[in-house]
């Protein structure tokens, strides 16, 4: 579906733009969650196919033919081992976060100076 | 027009109901000046794509989808619970 | 019909990524982050993967919140001293 | 300002070079040739029902290896950057959880448990999964966790419970290996009538171990970042 | 010995949940009853919620008529909120009143305070011992036990035969 | 049969939006809540049964069952926790309100 990949490619751009021009480490955080969610739902539009249903043999769909009837089975399986990796990566960001408040008082991106050229 | 060609423009309908149901409890979201009116507004926004999801697993016939719902039901209730002991210093 | 309601769900999805951004209070950012997530998964349904759907509700909208809960409290405990 | 600005120009340009391939996607008709394959000989050759799980489990089982990997990295990487106390050493008093919680969670967490083991032993079935079962496992572990304040998992259990679950999931993979065709190839017991419980080969036993799995390292991951005396 | 009541019925509950869950398979009901057995041993020293669970006639009949009236409340309220919302001036008279049970089971002390928030305009805010502190939308009565005698003993009477 | 089940489904989804515009309406957030609760719960009821009774009522009304007893116990349990938080992070009360023999309670004993 042409509109779900478009929502997903302004939900990366609005991620993209909260990662740039926020100053807060947790708004930083936050745009790349934004980031995540739109790509996989632009992923997951990829294999979709207009008309077919989901990759899932049950009693609604005994008998039909499977090449012909489902989806891409591909995108949906990296997509669903993906999230499960965002949230370790999330936690991951967020511990330095934790750990970065502790170093400096502060989550302001400014505050932190040592490495800047 | 028979009675199911009827039944199932209510079934639209109603759908569409309950999406503009989202769309009000989502300007609650923005507008609410607490964090409490901003949880109250996710709780029910959660409960009404549940009805949301059950509808489309009606529509498109896969009766498999309700597991998702399930799934859904309980996990929000977790996050309003958890918003709600943040609140009160809980953790 | 669907498309109708998909284009609702994306309206409120770009609206909460915005004010996700732009919201003062910390805690109601990643309330309406999780919305982004919830609605999110209600559209994977519409595009047949309910794997996908299953697991964005559970973490993307439960867990990622209590996650971000969890380290705000640590925040918290820690500017208080 | 200018700052700002040359960030909106640089994201304007990344919109303007990469709309294309959103939109011009072409809506195609047909199933690409690995996509044909594993549908059309998935539900022969593995007997699973749910094909997203044929392709996690069965067709694509390293990768799914390499993302419990990282999933175990990320768990360990917590924990290194946690391991040192602050210098605080009394938590403030915490406000307990109101009785109606607690009463609530006795009722619910057992049936979170059950609802867990429904859906990763149900993974060949419906769109379950061992992640999402995992995950539902936390959940309740969570609920736990936010009902009793002064609650504490035991950490050696979960570890252990987390490795030998590792440890199931690599021989099985090598029975795969020497039983059948490949690595983690599930087809080294019967495949069974599709569609009802035990079926699809080793498939539902190991989308059980990488639930267990998964819901140890997430409840680590949760456990680490509550304590508040780190 | 102590736990095998409550260690039987929770396996009965969780065992029909499975079925409701998974179907009646053979193969089904084989794993659902390993599988409900083994969490309800598990978890059996650490839930007390099911030791008060009466089992007679009487209970039985009780239970029945209270999901009656609880429906009817329930139906109550909505039509109530409804006419709040719709109404324009919007007519409430909101407070938090005070009022006591006698239910000492924990079972029927959540069930009673679940009922409570679903019943026309009221909501349970905090649970201190044996009083109940009530928000309520339209705040009709003066002292504890008059607030007591109309929100909380059409459920209380029922309750207590079920649950004691 | 099916007409019968889309006439429960749309009075449950009247019941949806007139506890949105509750949301909206209410003056604070206890009141919000108890708009938002009350009709959150037997809209959905009524949305999920209606569907189960238009659509094949054996198929669907095993884990409706299991649905419409979740959001039973939870949804009450939830908006309690929330309205305990609330109240203890000191968020006012509306103007109108006539009297808090809670906060009375708490003053008491310090």
């Amino acid at each position: 579906m042409t509109v779900i990949s478009i929502l997903g490619f302004i939900l990366i751009i609005i991620g993209l733009w909260g990662m740039l021009t926020q100053k807060n480490i947790i708004k930083m955080i936050i745009g790349f969650s934004i980031i995540d969610t739109g790509l996989h739902l632009v992923i997951v539009s990829i294999g979709f196919i207009k008309g077919r249903t989901a990759p899932i043999i049950s009693k609604a769909v005994e008998g039909l033919d499977t090449g012909k009837n489902f989806i891409d089975p591909v995108p949906s399986a990296l997509v669903l081992t993906a999230i499960v990796i965002g949230l370790a990566i999330t936690a991951l960001m967020l511990v330095y976060a934790v750990k970065l408040f502790r170093f400096k008082r502060s989550l302001q991106i400014e505050d932190f100076e040592e490495l800047k050229w | 027009m028979d009675s199911s060609a009827i039944a199932k423009v209510i079934y639209d309908i109603s759908a569409l109901m309950a999406v503009s149901g989202i769309v009000l409890s989502f300007i609650r979201l923005i507008k609410g000046p607490t964090i409490a009116d901003r949880a109250v507004s996710l709780d029910v926004m959660t409960i009404i794509a549940i009805s949301i999801i059950v509808y489309i697993a009606a529509i498109t016939g896969r009766i498999i989808y309700l597991d998702v719902a399930l799934v859904y039901g309980l996990i929000s209730f977790l996050g309003v619970v958890a918003i709600a002991r943040y609140l009160e210093r809980g953790f | 019909m669907s498309l109708i309601i998909i284009i609702f769900l994306g309206i409120i999805m770009i609206a909460a990524a915005v004010l996700a951004l732009y919201l003062k209070n910390l805690v109601a950012a990643i309330i309406s982050a999780g919305v982004i997530s919830l609605l999110a998964s209600v559209l994977y349904l519409f595009l047949a993967a309910p794997d996908v759907a299953m697991t964005e509700a559970a973490i993307g909208s439960g867990l990622t919140t209590i996650v971000f809960l969890l380290a705000f409290n640590k925040i918290r405990s820690d500017r208080e001293d | 300002m200018a700052k700002r600005f040359i960030t909106l120009l640089l994201i304007a340009l990344l919109a303007y070079m990469f709309l294309p391939f959103i939109v011009e996607v072409d809506e195609t008709s047909q199933l690409n040739r690995v996509a044909e394959k594993y549908v059309t000989a998935g539900p022969l050759e593995l007997g699973a029902a749910n094909l997203v799980t044929a392709v996690i489990v069965t067709y694509r089982g390293l990768d799914t290896l390499g993302e419990i990997v990282v999933l175990f990295i990320a768990a360990v990487g917590i924990g290194f950057l946690l391991r040192k106390p602050s210098k605080k050493k009394i938590a403030a008093p915490k406000r307990s959880s109101s009785e109606i919680l607690r009463t609530g969670s006795d009722f619910l967490i057992p049936l979170l448990i059950l609802f867990g083991v429904y859906i990763f032993t149900h993974g060949h079935l419906t769109p379950g999964g061992g992640f999402q079962g995992g995950v539902v496992l936390t959940s309740a572990a969570l609920l736990f966790m936010l009902s009793n304040t002064e609650a504490r998992f035991n950490k050696q259990l979960t570890e252990v419970i987390e490795s030998v679950s590792g440890i199931f999931y690599l021989i099985i993979g090598i029975l795969g290996l020497i039983l059948a065709g490949g690595f983690l190839d599930s087809r080294f017991l019967q495949l069974g009538e599709m569609g009802r419980l035990f079926s699809a080969g080793a498939i539902p036993i190991i989308y059980s171990i990488i639930g267990i799995k998964v819901g140890m390292e997430l409840i680590g991951i949760l456990e680490k970042l509550r304590k508040e005396e780190i | 010995m102590k736990y095998f009541k409550s260690w039987f019925l929770l396996s009965i509950f969780l065992f029909i949940f499975w079925l409701l869950l998974a179907g009646t398979d053979l193969q089904e009901l084989i794993v659902g009853i390993a599988v409900s057995i083994l969490i309800s041993s598990i978890l059996v020293k650490n839930i007390s919620v099911f030791d008060d669970i009466k089992i007679s006639l009487k209970a039985f009949i009780c239970t029945i008529v209270y999901i009656c009236i609880f429906m009817v409340e329930l139906i109550k309220s909505n039509f109530d909120v409804a006419f709040r919302v719709l109404h324009p001036k919007l007519p409430i008279n909101p407070g938090i009143v005070k009022v006591r049970t006698e239910l000492k089971s924990k079972l029927g002390r959540i069930i009673l305070a679940n009922s409570i928030t679903l019943t026309p305009g009221t909501l349970t805010v905090e649970i201190q011992e044996d009083y109940y502190y009530i928000h309520w939308i339209d705040v009709t009565a003066e002292d504890i036990d008059r607030s007591t005698e109309l929100i909380v003993k059409k459920f209380e009477k029922y309750l207590e035969v079920i649950f004691g | 049969m099916m007409l019968a089940g889309a006439l429960i489904t749309f009075l449950g989804a009247a019941f949806l939006l007139l506890g949105s515009i509750g949301l909206l309406r209410m003056p604070d957030v206890y009141n919000r809540m108890q708009a938002g609760t009350k009709t959150s719960t037997l809209g959905s009821i009524l949305f999920l049964i209606g569907i189960a009774v238009g659509f094949g009522f054996k198929v669907f009304i095993a884990k409706i069952l299991i649905l419409i007893l979740f959001i039973l116990i939870t949804n009450p349990i939830s908006s309690h926790t929330l309205a305990r938080a609330a109240h203890f992070f000191g968020i006012e009360l509306t103007e109108s309100t006539v009297r808090d023999n809670l906060k009375e309670d708490e003053e008491g004993d310090r």
